[in-house]
């Protein structure tokens, strides 16, 4: 049990750290990246909490989402490789002020909750594995399929709005329906 | 014990494979010539790009070898020679495998040149291409063994290879293996003829033979995925189970190697086509047909 | 952000990016050595590009006799050695121009030895363009195998020639197998027939598709046509001019090289070349470049490049 | 056990609150998008402690988390639909810049 509070306050602290440099370096890629490592260490601590298919998959998953997520970055910055030294936020006092208050309320709920009895064994990850496939196909069938068929809405809607306009009226619809 | 004898077996099949590269290349068998190139790197000068993106440049090869060597840690060379017998194995090695990617984006921005970076950012598009070919394939090999675990998926095939039960998942997964491994025809981020090394183009020294070593590891470490899941792992006659894993995965290495000599590179573009258009299709038929296969052969 | 990117040019795709200008040469493992090909990358496309050599001979040459002494042989060893990628053909030119000017009528003797090194030499140089292609494409049984091949028709008589013919017809007979080549070579480059300055096997194969797949297939067409006349032929023996004395006046000879005709016409004084004048396949297909490379891919603009064999040497300046 | 529920979920709570920090201050889609996925990983955090140690039996929970990986799949593809059509319009995906969004 220690061993496990260990390792997840490790990834933990390792996922916060990435988290924060996401925002504190002025590089594109190294954000992307930083925010990469980040996701990878809550998949880390997926494992370490014993929830070995979606620790792998998360790490998985990341992998490719964050690099795509470099290199549009690295499109749609002024200065990719950070060597000019801009400033690109906003409001910060305002920000640091809603994301400090939420994460207090959140930790003071963690806190002052009484969470009952725990569990202490979880089934091993075969098992696991198995059992979340009985879920997905059994109850939650319908959920998944749902998500399924909005991943496929959403690419078509993606590629949609993406691809060049071909006239001049159906580029001002796109503007205005933005 | 166990880590030490598959590190070892790694280590030895990537030398064997820059063996029989050279061997392929010059057409001289020389087998303490790996060695020779690997400490001659050692001894060159490393030389830094004028203004790189130090933590990345730096990383990347690591990056690489250690990702290429998280992959094997989950193959089995024989039933009980298996660093980490994960119950999601199958999944995890796609998960490893992801960060190649990461290692080769790295790798191109990190030099801060031209060349370096085309080619990391080919490298995104070669897995908009290959991915989905790799995971669709394992899916397929999972659905027969019931089970992520790679022993189970060896096991599964004692009666029957799956290259013979689902010929087209193998050939998918193999020409997907090769796009992740950047060999050629595929080695689009590396092109020699029009990048001039893209990615490898900034390496040097010691960091160009940590890259050498990650990119021939990751090819073993892709053989012998290929062999867990579909030339039935250590399974075999008279020889002792360990030998046969290597030996296949060797002769699956050899081949990618092979094939790579005898094709010109691809287009890009024809890749993504190919693979959209033709592949992933091939690749749900796959699973449809090994799904009925599944319910309808007891 | 908007005062960054309202000044970038515009992309294909209608997006604004940095474009960067990324030199390729003048040693590039895809391009002939010497040549220096600019090319401006919008993220793996060219927009724009424009190639130069570095190593061009000169194109006129006026009182070549007041920097050095120029007698006829110290010249044509000069051309054949400003060319290494033909020297012989230059060679020959050469002693044609100079026996024209020397007034000597055209030698039957010595005519069939002379085209049976041309037609030698133009095997080597397309085996040396398909060894080029080799490389460029990462197609590494094709380098191995033309560059192996290269080397020994370079100094082949016409015996060990004959030995060589199997290998070197079944190579199209390869390549027309080989999986993804002719999807890679096809629509890439392509230079209509009404294209100015086109020359040699560039111009041959505009009629018969204009890309590079037609290319490389008129070369390989070069090659048998080329095994048939040594064939048919005298013994290959590297041109030598004749004796031709202390004379003077004026000479003009036209020679199909490997990469087409050059033509070079030369003032002869006292038998000193005094003045000479050079016109070369080459100079007018690097002139091409900038066409065939805008708005392709990188990899496609480089084979469109590559499929013109320009030889930077031979780059008149 | 009490005490590794109680880390993760301060780890949860402190990675959504630098997602809101993020979402918040920075002024580039691509940046806000990162902020959002790090709220995200911050909810993913809590769901899969929840489960750990709250209902282990109850697979609910890791479906969960599975479709909020799916949400962070769309907000990216979604968001860099947008952004690309924004960029091609306006040259910018700058959030100060965007004040032709304004209701």
């Amino acid at each position: 049990m220690y061993a496990q509070a260990f390792f997840v306050a490790v990834f933990g602290l390792a996922a916060i750290g990435f988290g924060l440099v996401v925002f504190r370096t002025s590089s594109m890629v190294r954000s992307a990246l930083a925010l990469l490592f980040s996701q990878t260490a809550v998949g880390c601590m997926f494992l370490a909490m014993q929830t070995e298919f979606l620790g792998v998959l998360q790490i998985m998953m990341m992998a490719t989402e964050m690099s795509i997520m470099a290199i549009f970055m690295v499109m749609f910055m002024m200065d990719p490789g950070g060597l000019g030294g801009m400033d690109m936020s906003h409001q910060k006092r305002f920000s640091i002020g809603a994301g400090v208050s939420a994460a207090v309320v959140a930790i003071a709920i963690a806190l002052l909750s009484d969470w009952g009895p725990l569990a202490d064994q979880v089934p091993d990850a075969e098992a696991q594995t198995r059992a979340l496939g009985m879920e997905l196909l059994g109850r939650s069938m319908m959920i998944f399929e749902t998500a399924g068929i909005t991943i496929l809405t959403a690419m078509i809607a993606a590629t949609a709005v993406a691809i060049p306009v071909q006239n001049l009226a159906s580029k001002n619809d796109k503007e205005s329906s933005e | 014990m166990t880590v030490a004898i598959v590190l070892l077996a790694l280590l030895g099949s990537a030398w064997l494979l820059a063996v029989i590269e050279g061997w392929m290349a010059t057409g001289r068998l020389s087998p303490a010539a790996p060695l020779f190139n690997g400490l001659a790197h050692l001894g060159r000068e490393s030389i830094v790009p004028r203004s790189p993106d130090r933590v990345f440049f730096e990383a990347a090869p690591v990056l690489l070898l250690v990702v290429a060597v998280l992959g094997m840690a989950v193959l089995p060379l024989a039933p009980d020679l298996i660093i980490a017998d994960l119950g999601t194995g199958a999944l995890f090695i796609n998960a490893a495998l992801a960060y190649v990617l990461v290692a080769v984006i790295m790798a191109g921005w990190g030099p801060d040149g031209a060349y370096a970076m085309i080619g990391g950012w080919r490298f995104l598009g070669q897995l908009i291409a290959y991915s989905m070919l790799i995971v669709m394939p394992i899916t397929a090999v999972a659905m027969r063994a019931e089970s992520l675990v790679n022993t189970a998926i060896v096991g599964s095939q004692s009666s029957l290879w799956n290259i013979v039960y689902q010929p087209l998942g193998f050939v998918l997964f193999f020409i997907a293996a090769m796009a992740l491994a950047f060999r050629a025809p595929f080695d689009l981020p590396t092109a020699e003829g029009e990048l001039g090394g893209g990615v490898d183009a900034e390496y040097t020294g010691v960091r160009l033979a940590v890259l050498r070593l990650a990119r021939l590891t990751l090819v073993v470490t892709l053989a012998s995925a290929t062999t867990v899941f579909y030339l039935g792992g250590w399974h075999g006659p008279l020889l002792p189970p360990w030998a046969w894993s290597l030996i296949k995965t060797l002769a699956v290495a050899v081949s990618m190697l092979l094939v790579g000599r005898y094709l010109p590179r691809i287009r890009e573009a024809d890749l993504m086509r190919w693979c959209w258009i033709m592949g992933i299709p091939l690749a749900l038929v796959n699973i449809i047909i090994v799904g009925l296969l599944i319910l309808v052969v007891p | 952000m908007i005062e960054v990117t309202k000044d970038l040019p515009r992309s294909a795709d209608g997006l604004q990016m940095d474009w960067l200008e990324v030199p390729f040469g003048p040693v590039f493992p895809g391009l002939p050595g010497g040549l220096k090909l600019t090319l401006t990358l919008d993220g793996d496309g060219v927009t724009e590009g424009q190639a130069i050599s570095l190593v061009g001979v000169t194109s006129k040459g006026d009182n070549v006799e007041e920097s050095e002494e120029m007698d006829a042989e110290t010249f044509i060893a000069y051309l054949s050695a400003a060319i290494p990628l033909a020297p012989v053909s230059y060679r020959l030119l050469a002693c044609l121009a100079i026996e024209q000017a020397a007034g000597l009528e055209d030698d039957s003797a010595n005519a069939g030895a002379r085209t049976g090194a041309l037609e030698r030499e133009r095997i080597a140089s397309h085996l040396g363009w398909l060894a080029q292609l080799g490389r460029q494409l990462g197609f590494a049984w094709l380098t191995q195998r033309a560059s192996t091949l290269q080397l020994q028709v370079r100094e082949a008589n016409r015996d060990s020639l004959a030995a060589l013919e199997p290998a070197l017809r079944t190579l199209g007979t390869r390549l027309e197998r080989t999986p993804l080549l002719k999807s890679r070579l096809m629509g890439v480059g392509i230079l209509p027939t009404e294209s100015s300055g086109l020359r040699g096997p560039v111009a041959s194969a505009a009629n018969e598709g204009g890309d590079a797949w037609a290319r490389l297939w008129q070369r390989l067409a070069e090659i048998s046509a080329s095994l048939d006349l040594i064939k048919s032929g005298a013994e290959p023996e590297l041109p030598v001019l004749r004796d031709v004395g202390d004379v003077s006046g004026t000479g003009e000879a036209t020679v199909d090289t490997p990469r087409g005709e050059a033509r070079l016409s030369l003032k002869l004084e006292r038998g000193h070349v005094k003045s000479y004048e050079l016109d070369t396949a080459c100079s007018h297909h690097i002139g091409l470049v900038p066409k065939l490379v805008e708005g392709q891919e990188l990899g496609d603009a480089l084979l469109a490049v590559g499929s013109l064999d320009l030889s930077p040497w031979e780059v008149t300046s | 056990m009490t005490a590794v529920l109680i880390v993760a979920l301060l780890i949860g709570a402190i990675l959504f609150g630098i997602g809101i920090y993020g979402a918040l201050s920075q002024t580039n889609l691509v940046m806000i998008m990162m902020g959002v996925e790090l709220m995200l990983a911050g909810a993913m955090v809590n769901l899969v402690a929840f489960w750990r140690f709250l209902h282990p039996e109850a697979y609910s929970g890791q479906m969960f988390v599975l479709v909020v990986m799916t949400v962070m799949a769309l907000e990216m593809a979604v968001g860099f639909g947008i952004a690309i059509a924004r960029f091609r319009a306006k040259g910018s995906v700058e959030m100060e810049e965007a004040e032709d969004l304004k209701g």
